[in-house]
């Protein structure tokens, strides 16, 4: 924890560039991070997006400013996310019972369902801030939505591969061409699109658009394909948990929702780690970055 | 034609396109796309002859027997019952009175001749003290409706 | 009514182009061809086990060989510059798409289908069934190209550009493929596809709709 | 402890492959995404610090 200091000093660093820029509005040019202007704390980089410049919501919208945040964020998170794998993992292995049918296999799921719900909420996130930052051209959330990729297709890896363990000793296979199953897979290739898209161009800003649009074409064909599949075939159990109650036993629930949190904590910390990363990379001309690492 | 115009004109044309999409899926849903048939499907022959296809129900309590590696069981939804064989080795989690689905043909003796057999699992998850308290809550329950009836 | 004058100009400028390169269309044809020929000599010759993967074998060969068509979008185009004059014309963009997708479909999809019961004979599938993969893929192809458009407009300018259009378009397909082989397999059971009909329809007019907007915004992000 | 010892723990009711593969798993991922993190990190700094003494 020898940063904090460091952390401060980062912090009044872009209080100040916001001060000395009082109206930061000054459009990027093309071509990725060249002659940036003086240091530019654009906070958002097109006109539509500067009317609302006065909003609070807007001031995290700069990278500068958003900086130092993540990092706070980023800790916490690997804070929570550690704390709660413990305490989850106590439960679901110390303190959980056998399932009465599928004997001890059942403890897979502690780590198999937070796994599939983190690979559709992230593609979510994922097609949210490709969204935003079309309609607004906010670079940070570009940053987002590329920063959250990775993570979301290693859940779905994990949530295959789990669930492939876990269907062979309880369903007797380990894999059937079932609806949930197929749809994470081509969730899986989704994921792969976009990442592959985004590393394509050389030019970042156009890879950032290119790749947001592909995440919003995705994300309106997840449904569709899953409810294809699902018409195609299903084995898949109903949902464990619904709104208005579960059919789990609590010690198992409870396992099972504090390693949920974990998993969302973790996914946080590594998103807002790479996100620091690519600010790093992307606005090294700026200056206000010269202080951040030595 | 102003710009306007055409833009409308566009978007009407969207609209139609969508429109039209969403009836043929309304069409498409009022027929029958189930995965697997059930045994009262199967005895009132709506199910296929002659290819594979699949039969979901409860395993009946009781009928499953054993010979070696073969294995005979009867599938019901409660109204009716379709015998079935199977060689091989079944999953764990395959037991009498739980759901079950199976992959094969149907044969003219009305016995369908599984290849594939796949427990179908619910999504409850109890320790077993409480399966056997819901087992028991379940007897007793039936046993007060047969002395009802 | 200009705009149907530019549409009409867009899509007669392919169709000459079609007319004039034969191998433009051909081509798929012939890689269709070897693709349907290439799964008997992996599965076999029992005429049993080629009827139940035949299917699938041909619609999968039908929907790769139209993968072939879709750098003939935008990628020559913008090699040789005329896409300037696609951006640059004062109609909507999503219009003039959506007469070059017309144009490609017709000259791409009709050649395929048409195919589709002849090569459904290395099979052995009955006519019947023969005849439904035919509409499965004249009902398919287009779609494909429709999401194609978005996959080749974003990647008028990017490296990588074939292999990168693949992994994007074909998952994005596999509704219609389901839906197609579905009901080319109602028919050999002797049952009524018309659901799958129906749901082929939809994507494919879903797809139609959507496709060209998404294809115009592509392609003013990848030009830009 | 519902463990009767740490046998009875390890082998998951005869099921220990499919558990202990489930998270070995997960943990060699998480592992590899950490690594994967902090090499990414030291790139860009690295770059950032040339990029500053060009200047």
């Amino acid at each position: 924890m020898a940063r904090t200091e460091q952390q401060s000093n980062e912090r009044s660093k872009a209080r100040s560039n916001r001060a000395s820029n009082p109206s930061p509005s000054i459009p990027l040019p093309e071509g990725e991070g060249s002659v940036e202007p003086t240091f530019t704390s654009v906070n958002v980089g097109n006109a539509r997006a500067e009317r609302f410049s006065g909003r609070w919501f807007w001031r995290f919208a700069s990278p500068a400013a958003f900086y130092p945040l993540a990092g706070t964020i980023e800790k916490l998170c690997w804070f929570v996310a550690i704390a709660l794998t413990i305490i989850g993992l106590y439960i679901g292995f110390f303190r959980a019972p056998t399932d009465a049918t599928q004997g001890e296999v059942y403890r897979v799921i502690y780590i198999h369902v937070p796994a599939a719900w983190m690979a559709m909420v992230i593609y979510l996130a994922m097609a949210f801030w490709s969204a935003l930052g079309l309609a607004f051209g906010t670079r940070l959330s570009f940053m987002m939505s590329h920063a959250l990729a990775p993570t979301g297709a290693m859940m779905a890896a994990i949530s295959l591969w789990t669930g492939a363990l876990w269907g062979r000793p309880t369903w007797g296979t380990y894999w059937v061409w079932d609806a949930r199953l197929t749809s994470t897979l081509i969730l899986f290739f989704l994921y792969i699109g976009y990442i592959a898209l985004a590393a394509a161009f050389d030019d970042k800003k156009k890879g950032d658009r290119a790749s947001a649009l592909i995440a919003l074409v995705g994300a309106v064909n997840v449904p569709i394909i899953y409810f294809s599949v699902q018409w195609w075939n299903t084995l898949h159990q109903g949902a464990s948990v619904r709104p208005g109650g579960s059919s789990m036993a609590s010690t198992m629930l409870t396992a099972m929702m504090v390693m949920t949190f974990a998993f969302w904590a973790y996914c946080v910390a590594v998103a807002m780690h790479r996100v620091r990363t690519q600010i790093i990379e992307r606005e090294r001309d700026a200056k206000w970055l010269a202080g951040v690492k030595q | 034609m102003t710009i306007k115009q055409k833009r409308l004109a566009l978007i009407l044309g969207g609209v139609l396109l969508l429109s039209a999409a969403t009836a043929l899926v309304l069409f498409a849903l009022r027929d029958n796309l189930a995965f697997f048939y059930t045994p009262s499907q199967i005895v009132s022959k709506e199910a296929p002859v002659n290819r594979t296809f699949r039969i979901g129900g409860m395993v009946e309590a009781g009928s499953v027997k054993r010979t070696g590696i073969e294995v005979a069981f009867r599938v019901t939804d409660t109204a009716q019952i379709v015998p079935v064989t199977y060689t091989g080795i079944l999953p764990d989690l395959f037991k009498e009175g739980k759901g079950v689905v199976a992959q094969g043909t149907l044969g003219a003796d009305g016995v369908f001749r599984a290849k594939e057999v796949l427990a179908k699992h619910d999504e409850n998850y109890m320790p077993p003290e409480a399966q056997a308290a819901v087992d028991k809550a379940n007897q007793a329950r039936e046993r007060t409706q047969k002395t009802l009836k | 009514m200009s705009l149907a004058v530019a549409m009409k100009a867009v899509f007669a400028r392919e169709i000459t182009l079609f007319a004039r390169r034969k191998s433009d269309w051909a081509n798929p044809l012939m890689f269709f061809l070897i693709v349907c020929s290439l799964f008997p000599f992996a599965v076999g010759s029992e005429s049993e086990k080629l009827k139940l993967i035949g299917i699938g074998a041909v619609f999968v060969g039908a929907l790769l060989a139209a993968m072939l068509a879709l750098p003939r979008l935008f990628d020559e185009d913008a090699k040789d510059g005329s896409l300037e004059h696609l951006l640059t014309s004062p109609e909507p963009l999503a219009a003039l798409i959506l007469a070059r997708v017309a144009a490609i479909s017709l000259a791409i999809a009709l050649p395929l289908a048409l195919a589709t019961p002849v090569f459904s004979l290395f099979y052995a599938l009955p006519t019947d069934v023969a005849l439904m993969l035919a509409l499965s893929v004249l009902l398919a192809v287009p779609t494909l190209i429709l999401v194609g458009a978005i996959a080749s407009a974003l990647l008028v300018s990017a490296r990588g550009g074939a292999i990168l259009t693949a992994v994007l378009v074909l998952p994005l397909t596999i509704p219609t493929l389901i839906f197609g082989a579905g009901a080319a397999l109602k028919v050999l059971f002797g049952e009524s596809p018309a659901a799958e009909i129906a749901l082929q329809t939809a994507y494919f007019l879903f797809a139609l709709a959507l496709c060209p907007v998404a294809a115009a915004a592509a392609l003013r992000i990848s030009t830009d | 402890m519902i463990w009767e010892s740490w046998g009875a723990f390890w082998s998951m009711g005869g099921r220990g492959f499919f558990v202990w593969g489930s998270y070995g798993v997960l943990a060699i991922a998480v592992i590899a995404e950490l690594i994967a993190l902090r090499a990414a990190r030291k790139r860009a700094t690295k770059t950032l610090n040339e990029s500053h003494h060009d200047h």
